[in-house]
């Protein structure tokens, strides 16, 4: 990779080398819990997403300004403060998917994947490197719910773009008898172990390390 | 003198049984037979079917996933399908057959590294996958009806509540007509003298552990005649009752002894035995499902590498370390 | 000593900075959420009941029930909003009921059930199971109604509260009355009913003597004890002193003393067995 | 009644016929004999002075001993043949490595040490006298195990001997020897266990025959008929009947406690052979020079018990059995079960060699191991009661102390485990490495 650019370095990293939820086995609670259609997942990985940028930023900005026995109440804070607020923005002006995502938007405060970057980056780079890192763990993490949730939706639910009948596209007919087990939170745990098999076996392919 | 060739030199012993993987499992195919032919017998075409798309697609899965041409191979795929067909109902659709056999070695088998590295009962994976995702093909509490010697029947039409799921109905049938397997029920399971047969040829053959059938079914009986809830003409009764009806059997003799996923100390093997008995009793007792064999030997699977480690036999000889 | 100074300042700065981004946020977009919430009611409120013209507000145990009525005053049917207790907080749905105390619809409008087992409670599935329940129905789970196991205390709060709400709203805004149920000219003798609890029959013995009925004792159950012991003995009493299965059974234990009340039922729908009893108390 | 048995063992294909009927025959003195300094259990020899300082050219005569050792544990060895001494210095050895050797080049005359005479009546000779024979003898168990026969012979103080037990089980597919053994001096059997029961002071002799030798069995039967204390033992056929603690616990009912010696419940077990050698260290003052072995296996063309004298090589004993075919994959010294397969046969034959065995793929079973699929086959074989597959899994992964904690030291490598496993797994070879290095640990 790209040794030489720090930025393109952090963006791909986040994305691929260290995706959160495929390589390193981060905040597997809403990878669990909020994947069973493509909707929601990409809805969640978003949100998730503005809070690590944001928390990122912040954090990487105050790092002078914090003491470090203190670093990790306020991190918190911070990540807290921005969840709060993501929250209430999807409650007014995204209610369904709100309505989806229900307790896994405040369980973002404690997913690890963003107090771990807090911790591990942005508490020790510029800012403007951690608005980098942000984006590109952010992207992975939605990347790989995205993933994730659209095998489950495809298999568990025979839709894409669902629930409802509205936005659902059924991929294959009425006569499809969807595999309910992919739908169900028992499912998600071996969807995800299959498609922790099939990442390390294509990485090891092209050897990425 | 001259010696031609290369010597091998390995370590001893230098002669071996003749026995290996694949002759033990063409022994359980064999013991399996009875309890097949008797499926075909009493379910007709469409058990033949489920038994013939059973085994083949999980050879095939094994076969796909190994990369290699040979079909049969050791042997161990072509008894999981059997045993997945086996507990199977009659009618269930083709498709769930095979991808119920695909689960069952890939997921329930491949995943863990093959054979000799499964936690769980590939063909009860199978099943359970099944069932959580097609509960509806999968009967649940109503059964296809056996209709004996009728090949041409569908069995999808006839149908019927298990015995275990109606106390109503468990009152209809005798005892001997439980045994010989003339009940509704999953296509291998109803038949008690088959699998009985079967059973007793592994136990001679030397493949099974009498201890783990001998300590389910006990254990089921012993429950069964306790607290089975007399419903039956006497207690003696319902205790046989529980052991002819629903899974016993075919879990005692054949799932529950499959060599990787149980212990292989003998104590081991009979707790594991009584364990599965306990929590099939009482999921059929006191819980809110009318069978438990599959999650009691699934949760026994689970806890059998720990049953292993506090059952190490004494050696010859040995005396207690704790003395 | 400084230190300590200092961090705490540093902790207060972040917290104060934090609470004034929330508030502007929260200012920002709390009359959003609740102009989105009253609209989304009166367009439920036009869907379930299109000739609506106007509603009156009343509330009873905490529930609000809106009376709707159309341009002529005429009453087309009540919009309950019920709050109940789910697995993991408050659930809280409309229900859409006609004049014929009919259930013609649920929207579930807020709650924080876990998602893919407790908000089974928002599907279409599940709610289409209540449409056209009305309040003769027993809304019982097993009978008319499924509980979805795996989310055993979200659907079995949403059919309990269902039943709490059908029950206000066709006594107190549709003058229904539940019709007593007689058994004055019963004979006497022992009588005995069964009825199927989660975990096992429940059967009692009644009993009846002299057109009253004299004792009611509970042969077998098999409810869980630490609830069934709100609902034994005081529910047999009260039918005792009431001479009438109508009473009302909002104990800690709801599910245990009607199930008592419907094995009552259930014995003295039945032929008497006897003057001595069953035989083998 | 039921036989009394052991648990576990195996009924491996026995393979005796092609010799059980043939006669032990004398083979020719051989051209050159190698004597290894090391053909016992315990302390190997050092060459004697006198040996040493004249090197090659020396002649010796035979029973001449050439090493000793001081130590307690250790047998003396001794010079076959009469002859010359042509080479001192490390020579291949079936135990897979090079010892220190003495090869002596035959003179053909075969000329016998002048103090080579009978002992006298056994009555007139002290418990004292015959250990010093037996050990002078430089006799060791002749089954295989090649322990130091005097020092069963002397019992500590404290562990009173009652019982000795002949071992006739030969429960090592192919072999015959011992069989054949028992049928031609089956007296001098009985006069070695009378000897034994004399240095021990033991009450009862009994001699056990696996009950697949029924004539053998008979003639036992008959001659001990008007012995006084000593019986004959009818043994069940199954392998390892002869191990020892098998031997003790089916015989006496009685079960050595694990890591410790028979003598530890009053019993002393020795095999015929010995028995017959100690006779004839009595009888004859001859020391162990000479033994017999059966050679046998699909790859030998003539099969034969023979007696061959100690440190010819195995390649002229089977030149003398008409060589072995091309299709020979293992040349095994021993039993199939417990022997040591050979990469070559320049290597002398001593005290512990049983049987050469040339096997071809009619006898040996080639396959690639597969992964355990745990049947506890293994388990339920082991007659220690262990768990084969654990330890080997242990031993595999290099948990050593995980191996020791399955008892792992107390397998006696009988093979019944690798023999049986239909995984073809070499449990005891994984188990033999996991026992090699706990006991490195513990000397450390």
């Amino acid at each position: 990779m790209s040794a030489n650019n720090p930025y393109l370095d952090d963006l791909s990293r986040g994305i691929i080398r260290e995706n959160p939820v495929f390589r390193l086995l981060l905040g597997m609670c809403p990878v669990l819990g909020v994947t069973g259609y493509l909707i929601n997942g990409l809805g969640m990985g978003l949100a998730a997403a503005a809070v690590l940028i944001a928390s990122n930023v912040v954090i990487a900005s105050l790092k002078n300004f914090i003491p470090p026995q203190v670093r990790i109440p306020c991190f918190i804070v911070v990540i807290a403060t921005f969840v709060t607020v993501i929250e209430m923005l999807l409650q007014a002006f995204q209610p369904a998917l709100y309505e989806a995502l229900g307790v896994f938007v405040p369980l973002i405060v404690v997913n690890c994947v963003i107090l771990g970057r807090a911790e591990a980056f942005a508490s020790k780079k510029p800012v403007l490197r951690s608005l980098v890192d942000g984006i590109g763990v952010g992207l992975g993490f939605t990347l790989a719910l995205g993933i994730l949730a659209l095998v489950r939706e495809v298999f568990g639910h025979g839709t894409i773009m669902g629930p409802g009948p509205d936005s659902a596209i059924l991929l294959f007919g009425e006569g499809f008898e969807p595999m309910a087990l992919f739908g169900q939170p028992a499912g998600a745990f071996i969807a995800l172990g299959l498609l922790l098999g099939i990442t390390n076996v294509i990485f090891k392919k092209f050897n990425i390390k | 003198m001259v010696i031609n060739g290369k010597l091998i030199v390995s370590s001893s012993p230098h002669i071996k049984s003749v026995e290996s993987i694949q002759s033990v499992m063409t022994d359980v195919l064999i013991a399996l037979f009875p309890a097949a032919l008797m499926a075909v017998l009493l379910f007709g075409y469409r058990a033949l079917l489920t038994i013939i798309i059973g085994v083949f697609s999980a050879m095939l899965a094994e076969a796909i996933w190994r990369r290699k041409r040979d079909l049969f191979s050791d042997g161990s795929a072509a008894v999981t399908g059997l045993l997945l067909a086996l507990i199977l109902p009659a009618a269930v659709p083709w498709w769930v057959v095979v991808i119920g056999s695909f689960s069952a070695i890939i997921i329930g088998k491949q995943v863990f590294g093959g054979i000799g590295y499964n936690i769980f009962n590939p063909a009860l994976v199978g099943r359970a996958i099944l069932v959580v995702s097609w509960g509806g093909h999968m009967a649940g509490d109503i059964w296809p009806s056996p209709q004996p010697f009728a090949f041409g029947y569908d069995a999808a039409i006839v149908t019927g509540a298990t015995v275990l799921a109606s106390r109503e109905l468990a009152v209809t049938f005798s005892l001997p007509e439980m045994f010989i397997g003339n009940i509704p029920g999953s296509l291998g399971e109803t038949s008690a003298l088959a699998l009985l047969i079967g059973g007793i040829w592994l136990v001679y053959k030397g493949h099974i552990d009498y201890r783990i059938p001998g300590g389910f079914i006990g254990t089921v009986f012993i429950l069964g005649l306790l607290f089975g809830g007399g419903f039956y003409a006497n207690n003696l009764m319902t205790g046989l009752f529980h052991v002819v009806a629903g899974g016993v059997m075919i879990g005692a003799i054949y799932m529950a002894t499959d060599f990787v996923s149980t212990p292989v100390t003998p104590v081991g093997r009979l707790i594991f035995g009584i364990g599965c008995g306990v929590i099939t009793m009482l999921i059929r007792l006191w819980g809110t499902l009318p069978e438990g064999v599959t999650f009691g030997i699934l949760l026994m699977n689970a806890v059998t590498p720990i049953i292993d480690n506090f059952t190490i036999p004494r050696q010859f000889g040995g005396v207690n370390k704790s003395a | 000593m400084r230190d300590v100074l200092r961090l705490s300042i540093t902790l207060a700065l972040v917290a104060i900075a934090s609470a004034a981004l929330l508030t502007g946020v929260y200012n920002v977009t709390e009359p959003v959420i609740r102009e989105r919430e009253e609209r989304d009611y009166l367009e439920a409120l036009e869907r379930f009941f299109p000739e609506i013209d106007q509603f009156e507000t009343e509330k009873i145990n905490g529930d609000t029930y809106d009376l709707v009525y159309d341009q002529a005053g005429e009453k087309l049917g009540v919009m309950a909003t019920v709050k109940t207790q789910g697995y993991d907080g408050t659930i809280t749905y409309n229900l859409a009921i006609n004049t014929d105390a009919e259930i013609i619809g649920i929207l579930v409008v807020s709650h924080t059930e876990t998602p893919g087992i407790g908000d089974i409670i928002t599907t279409d599935n599940f709610q289409e199971q209540f449409i056209g329940k009305s309040f003769e129905d027993p809304i019982e789970p097993g009978e008319d109604v499924d509980i979805v196991s795996g989310a055993t205390l979200s659907t079995g709060a949403m059919i309990s509260s269902i039943r709490r709400a059908l029950n206000t709203v066709g006594e107190n805004f549709l003058d229904m009355e539940r019709q007593a149920f007689e058994f004055e000219d019963l004979d006497d003798g022992f009588y005995r009913g069964t009825v199927d609890g989660t975990y096992g029959p429940l059967t009692v013995e009644v009993e009846f003597r002299d057109g009253r009925i004299q004792t009611i004792e509970i042969i077998e159950h098999n409810e869980t004890e630490a609830y069934f012991v709100d609902a034994y003995p005081e529910i047999p009493q009260r039918i005792i002193e009431e001479q009438k299965l109508e009473v009302d059974v909002e104990t800690g234990a709801t599910l245990s003393a009607e199930r008592i009340v419907s094995a009552v039922k259930n014995a003295l729908e039945g032929a008497p067995e006897g003057e001595n009893g069953g035989g083998d108390n | 009644m039921a036989e009394p048995s052991f648990k576990g063992g195996v009924h491996p294909a026995y393979n005796k016929e092609a010799t059980s009927t043939l006669a032990i025959v004398k083979m020719p003195l051989p051209q050159k004999v190698v004597v290894p300094m090391q053909q016992h259990i315990g302390a190997p020899c050092e060459l004697l002075a006198d040996v040493e300082k004249i090197e090659k050219g020396f002649e010796v005569k035979a029973g001449q001993k050439l090493g000793d050792n001081k130590g307690f544990v250790s047998a003396p060895v001794h010079a076959p043949i009469s002859g010359t001494v042509v080479d001192i210095g490390p020579y291949n050895h079936p135990l897979g490595m090079k010892i220190n050797a003495v090869t002596i080049e035959s003179d053909g005359r075969d000329e016998w040490m002048d103090n080579t005479k009978p002992a006298g009546s056994l009555d007139d000779l002290s418990v004292d006298e015959i250990r010093k024979i037996v050990r002078e003898a430089g006799i060791v168990g002749l089954g295989g195990a090649t322990f130091p026969a005097h020092v069963k012979l002397s019992p500590p103080e404290d562990k009173p001997i009652d019982i000795v037990i002949i071992n006739g089980a030969e429960c090592e597919p192919y072999l015959t020897a011992d069989h054949r053994v028992m049928l031609e001096k089956a007296e001098e059997i009985i006069f070695g266990l009378r000897v034994m029961m004399k240095a021990l002071g033991a009450s009862e002799g009994i001699i056990g025959v696996e009950n697949n030798k029924p004539d053998a069995y008979k003639l036992m039967e008959r001659l001990v008929a008007e012995e006084e204390n000593i019986s004959a033992f009818s043994l069940p056929t199954k392998y390892p009947q002869g191990a020892e603690k098998m031997l003790i616990y089916v015989a006496t009912g009685r079960v050595v406690p694990a890591g410790a010696l028979p003598m530890e419940v009053g019993v002393v077990n020795h095999n015929v052979g010995t028995a017959v050698a100690i006779t004839q260290a009595i009888r004859e003052g001859k020391p162990l020079v000479e033994r017999v072995l059966t050679v046998t296996g699909s790859g030998i063309n003539q099969p034969a018990n023979l007696l061959v004298r100690l440190g010819t090589l195995v390649s002229e004993v089977l030149e003398y059995c008409g060589g072995i075919s091309e299709s020979t994959l293992k040349l095994v010294v021993g039993g199939p079960m417990m022997g040591l397969a050979q990469p070559t046969a320049d290597i002398p034959v001593i005290k512990g060699t049983s049987g050469i065995l040339a096997l071809t793929d009619e006898d040996v079973y080639l396959a690639e191991s597969s992964p355990c699929i745990r049947c506890a086959k293994c388990v339920s074989s082991c007659p220690m009661n262990l768990m084969p597959t654990s330890i080997a899994q242990a031993a595999e992964h290099g948990n050593y102390k995980r191996a020791e904690e399955l008892y792992a030291l107390d397998c006696f490598e009988c093979g019944c485990c690798s023999y049986i496993c239909p995984s073809k797994i070499p449990l005891v070879q994984w188990i033999r490495i996991g026992k090699n290095e706990i006991m490195k640990r513990k000397n450390k």
